[in-house]
């Protein structure tokens, strides 16, 4: 075995997004004196992860008509009877203890409206204003000040230390530890923890065009496939109909331009410059995200597109003065990168955006495997099918926190560390080390293979025969990864080993999405089958697992528990109107 | 060139100006002093030096020095201002202007006066 | 290596002195015209109060002023730190206070 | 896709802490590109052992900062057009950070130093209680909603001459937070804060060299915060010793 460094702790917790500051601030409060809390991160805490990055807001119920029971329907329904009912039901109540907690203790800035009280928008799909912000930069907020207040407590950081393999103990029933490599230096580090929280946020970046920050590669799903833990809802990817399009070699391509440009009344055009949503939708720029996400992309499989290859956002037509006002951040960004947001056509492009499967867990983080807890954009279950705009940070901040309070409570019965399966630790470290063994390529070449197969059978519109194309096509790329080598002489913060570790991710999980976007043969949410357009009845819904035994994949169905709402109905009081929201 | 481009711009010149006169009138000073105390033990010697610093190279250094005073001082109550006074920050550019425009008449002025 | 106190007295004593350097310039500029001799200087400031106080208050103002200030070019310049650094501060300001009233003496009394 | 045949001429600092210098990379002019894609295709096609850092790739999160021309900025929204000197770049790792290696540097002397200038709001109300109204026009809300969109990339630090010279100063991105949470009437502590901004390396040391608020990609004023701090402190100054 190559070497490595040991290193011990009590609660162990991976990400530093909005689950994981969440999650170290409680466990900090709930857990005994003296306990060893490390936070290990593969960027720099607060400084990586998506939940940085929100813009629109958080979603919560805090009255003026508003009920938890009123966002629970909405992401029940917007989630098309696929959610895990406790769990959305928890996200819902409890945000409402959260958004507080962010307010008072962790000091956020929400915004206010002219009489004090916190100011609500509605994003699409909501019944009542809802989601709470601060401007376009809600994420920036909310991580800035979690980030400052675990960083002024005795928190153990693990900055740049990236997860690589879960270890189990021997009898498989129990977490020992979680397998590291520190970047900076490039040496292995095994740290033990009698708990670990997982939340590394998953992230579909392996698709030709998408939104989430370069950290996020799937890492976390990955380690927990091959641990054998089932993940659900794993066809389920959201896409957002306005990613920027610059070009294949920007990493600009594929950020997000608010969903507020369509909201004001922002026209998409094709490659002709005219409008084509109503082509699809009565409502037409205005439609939910899946649907105008599945109108751009029919235009340009048309070839009804844009010079780089999809549609145009224009918003001269409301004055390009009030879109400078009210797009401020916006217009800038795009201004940085050469477009005119104000006065021109900016094009864009459907990108994928979130991840909505992912570990079973139950209402309290709880994994099948002792000692292991997931939570935030890892953990499969409150969205289902569809995630509504500003449940994302609702659900991260709220599980993250239940995460930290059981695992402070948990460890008190935990007396001592686990000893781990050393032919796991062992297989794990030589996996992360097998490029080393062969001869160095270029890996980009590789990811944007991926990215092109993942977006042409496995993105927003799939078929049977587009699946199965894309899962003989994932096959060759794995193949081909594995012959790909990186240099191992200097392994100090050495990007194209964490490249190649990036795609070996990306490619699992990628096989995942395939074979449950197989498994499911009808369209739901975010999930369209061409061949099955039907959506299925709602009381036989059902959501997909996917288990690894072994090398094979194993996708089945599970009946959805109602166990709250049953479809058709409502928990709403009878008299309740549809919306509270005055233009929908 | 490029090593320090992050210091080409109006207030770190300030800055610099204002750093330099100081430094100067701090090193100046004590031969001020000495010069004027000559008063009492030597006042001939006072005279003589009086008479040397007639010369025009010593004369522009003197105004050179008046200049650096003059520029510390204003600066150094722009600093105070910017400082002190709870000023919207376009008005503290303004007065910054202004002081700016001060110091480059009465520095001309000086220095022409010689 | 400012910390408030020290960076009070530094604006304090500029302010101190802005009024009296701007009114020694303006005498300067007053006096200077057709040459400037000891005798002169003495028969206006010699058994003066009023200037004793004048150039007495600059003279504390500016020792004090000119010390923290060294210091702090000191400081960033070349990493004087600590000890070092308090000592160079105050014998700055001795010095300055020692040649400067020296000097006022001599001109005023 | 217009692509122009010109190549750029792209100098990159290489190195650790124990020192280095630059290279010289020639890297195909594109349009739409950053710096920051500059810096990446050198490590995808030409030199996979150059090292650099970001995450979100639209300045949110701040991780991108280098020195471009020997100017602080956020690489990631830095188009090269603006910054070309002829077909010529010249990247290096943000100043005043220890470097870890080639373009990445060392923060945490710089979230030290915004935890140190007491930069977490003191609490005054539990998750138990309700959200405090505030009125958004009110004097102190509109001064501390002025310096909070700061993304901590630390390209304001690395511009300034006195984080060089006098490496315990905080720094105008850790006073600005400082400023923001006195200015927050929901802070417990607004003492603890001037406290902590008032002390050796505290906002007393700033010159207002203006680099800070000159380079702030968000267009932020950190020079203006600190004028506030020095003010309140030296307000508070006079009232304690009346
Ligand atoms: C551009 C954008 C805008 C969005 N806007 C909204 C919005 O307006 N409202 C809303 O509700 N939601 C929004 N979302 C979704 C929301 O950001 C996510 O749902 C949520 O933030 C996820 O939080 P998280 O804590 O699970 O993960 P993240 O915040 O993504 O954090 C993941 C963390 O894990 C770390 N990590 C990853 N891999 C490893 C590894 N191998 N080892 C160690 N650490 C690792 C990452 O570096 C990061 O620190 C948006 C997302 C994007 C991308
Ligand atoms: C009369 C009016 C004066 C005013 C209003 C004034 C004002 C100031 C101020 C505000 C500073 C602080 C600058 C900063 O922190 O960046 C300063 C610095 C300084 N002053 Fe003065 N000053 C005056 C006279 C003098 C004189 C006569 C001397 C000569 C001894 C002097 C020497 C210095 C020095 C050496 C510094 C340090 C410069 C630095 O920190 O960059 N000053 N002055
Ligand atoms: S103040 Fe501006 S430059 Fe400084 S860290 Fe914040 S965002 Fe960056
Ligand atoms: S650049 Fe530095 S000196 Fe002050 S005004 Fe900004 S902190
Ligand atoms: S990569 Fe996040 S600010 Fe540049």
């Amino acid at each position: 075995m190559a070497d490595f460094e040991r290193h011990d702790t009590d609660i162990l917790i991976l990400g530093s997004g909005g689950a994981g500051l969440f999650a170290a601030l409680h466990a900090q409060q709930s857990a005994p004196d003296g306990t060893r809390i490390t936070l290990a991160v593969k960027g720099l805490i607060g400084k990586c992860g998506c939940t940085r990055m929100v813009q629109g807001g958080y979603n919560v119920a805090l009255g003026g008509g508003d009920t938890v029971e009123r966002h629970f329907m909405d992401t029940i329904n917007g989630g098309k009877w696929l959610p895990d009912q406790d769990m959305a039901w928890k996200l819902c109540e409890q945000a409402v203890v959260r958004i507080r907690e962010l307010e008072n203790e962790v000091g956020c800035f929400f915004d206010r409206n002219s009489d004090g009280s916190l100011h609500q928008k509605a994003f699409a799909g909501q019944t009542a204003d809802r989601t709470v912000h601060k401007g376009d930069l809600t994420g920036i907020e909310i991580i800035n000040r979690l980030m400052e207040q675990v960083l002024s407590r005795p928190i153990e950081k693990l900055q740049e230390h990236r997860a690589v393999g879960l270890i189990p103990t021997s009898d498989g029933s129990a977490l020992s530890g979680v397998l590291f490599i520190d970047m900076r230096s490039g040496k292995l580090r095994f740290v033990r923890a009698k708990t670990v929280l997982m939340a590394t946020g998953g992230g579909p970046t392996m698709y030709k065009y998408h939104t989430p920050s370069g950290d996020k590669t799937m890492d976390g799903l990955a380690m927990a496939l091959r641990v054998g833990l089932p993940l659900r809802d794993m066809e389920m990817v959201q896409f957002h109909p306005t990613g920027l399009l610059a070009g294949e070699h920007t990493k600009m391509t594929g950020t997000v331009l608010e969903e507020g440009l369509r909201g004001a009344g922002g026209h998409l055009l094709n490659g002709a410059e005219k409008r084509f949503m109503f082509d699809y939708d009565a409502q037409g720029e205005r439609a939910t995200r899946d649907l105008v996400s599945r109108g751009i992309y029919s235009e340009m499989r048309k070839n009804n597109s844009s010079e780089n290859g999809g549609v145009y956002i224009s918003m001269a037509h409301l004055g390009p003065e009030l879109v400078r006002e009210k797009f401020k951040g916006m217009v800038k960004r795009c201004a940085d990168s050469g477009f005119d947001l104000a006065a021109g056509l900016v094009e864009v492009v459907p990108t994928a955006h979130y991840f909505m499967g992912g570990v079973v867990v139950d209402p309290d983080t709880r994994t099948q495997l002792e000692g292991f807890y997931v939570a935030g954009e890892d953990a499969g279950g409150a969205h289902g099918s569809n995630r509504l705009g500003g449940n994302g940070v609702a659900n991260s901040t709220v599980y993250g926190g239940v995460a930290g309070d059981i695992m402070g409570q948990d460890v008190r019965h935990m007396n001592s560390l686990r000893d781990p399966d050393n032919s796991v630790l062992e297989a794990e470290i030589d996996r992360v080390r097998r490029p080393f063994a062969k001869k160095p390529a270029n890996i980009q070449e590789l990811r944007t293979q991926l990215q092109d197969v993942m977006w042409d059978d496995v993105g927003v519109m799939r078929t049977k025969t587009g699946l199965q194309r894309g899962a003989r096509h994932l096959e060759d790329i794995k193949s081909q990864l594995n012959e790909i080598g990186v240099a191992s002489d200097n392994l100090a913060f050495n990007l194209t080993w964490h490249d190649w570790l990036n795609m070996a991710s990306l490619c699992d999980i990628s096989d995942v999405i395939t074979q449950a976007a197989l498994a499911r043969e009808n369209s739901r949410g975010a999930h369209h089958r061409e061949d099955f357009p039907d959506s299925g009845t709602m009381e036989s819904s059902y959501f997909t697992v996917a288990r690894q035994t072994g090398e094979s994949l194993h996708v089945t169905r599970e009946d959805v528990q109602f166990t709250i709402v049953r479809p058709g109905e409502t928990i709403l009081p009878d008299h309740e109107p549809e919306t509270l929201v005055a233009n929908p | 060139m490029i090593r320090h481009a992050h210091r080409s711009h109006g207030l770190w010149l300030a800055f610099i100006l204002h750093r330099l006169s100081g430094v100067a009138l701090a090193l100046f000073l004590p031969v001020h002093f000495y010069v004027l105390s000559l008063a009492l033990t030597e006042p001939a010697r006072l005279d003589g030096f009086l008479n040397w610093t007639d010369r025009p190279l010593v004369k522009a250094a003197e105004f050179g020095l008046v200049f650096l005073l003059a520029v510390h001082i204003f600066g150094g109550l722009r600093l105070m201002a910017l400082e002190f006074l709870p000023w919207p920050s376009r008005q503290k550019s303004f007065a910054a202007g202004a002081v700016a425009l001060a110091l480059f008449l009465s520095g001309g002025f000086l220095l022409s006066a010689m | 290596m400012l910390d408030i106190r020290l960076y009070m007295l530094q604006r304090i004593t500029a302010l101190i002195m802005a009024p009296l350097t701007l009114g020694h310039i303006a005498v300067m500029i007053y006096a200077v015209q057709g040459g400037i001799s000891a005798e002169e200087i003495l028969s206006r400031t010699q058994g003066s109060v009023f200037w004793f106080l004048f150039y007495g208050c600059f003279v504390v103002a500016v020792s004090l002023h000119g010390a923290i200030g060294l210091r702090v070019v000191v400081h960033e310049t070349f990493g004087v730190i600590g000890k070092t650094l308090s000592w160079f501060t105050w014998l700055v300001a001795a010095g300055l206070m020692a040649l400067g009233l020296y000097a006022v003496f001599a001109v005023t009394l | 896709m217009t692509e122009s045949p010109e190549n750029l001429s792209i100098a990159v600092w290489r190195g650790d802490d124990s020192g280095g210098g630059y290279e010289q990379f020639d890297v195909p002019a594109r349009q739409n590109q950053t710096v920051l894609d500059v810096v990446s295709w050198i490590q995808q096609h030409t030199d996979p052992s150059l090292t650099y850092r970001f995450a979100c790739r639209v300045g949110m999160c701040g991780s991108c900062a280098m020195m471009v021309n020997g100017e602080p900025r956020w690489t990631c929204r830095t188009h090269v057009k603006t910054v070309l000197k002829g077909n010529r770049l010249e990247v290096g790792p943000l100043r005043n950070l220890p470097v870890i290696k080639d373009l990445a540097t060392d923060m945490d002397p710089f979230f030290d130093k915004w935890v140190a200038s007491e930069g977490a709001h003191h609490p005054t109300r539990t998750r138990h209680d309700p959200i405090a109204p505030v009125d958004p026009t009110e004097g102190n809300r509109v001064e501390a909603n002025e310096g909070i969109e700061c993304i901590n990339c630390a390209v304001c630090y690395s511009a300034c001459d006195t984080v060089t010279g006098n490496p315990d100063y905080l720094g105008p991105a850790a006073l600005q937070r400082a400023w923001t949470l006195f200015n927050d009437t929901k802070d417990a502590n607004r003492g603890a804060i001037l406290d902590a901004v008032s002390g050796s390396g505290g906002c007393h040391n700033c010159h207002s060299q203006g680099s800070c608020s000159h380079y702030c990609p968000n267009e932020l004023n950190p020079m203006k915060a600190i004028a506030g701090l020095k003010r309140a402190s030296a307000t508070r100054f006079f009232r304690r010793s009346s």
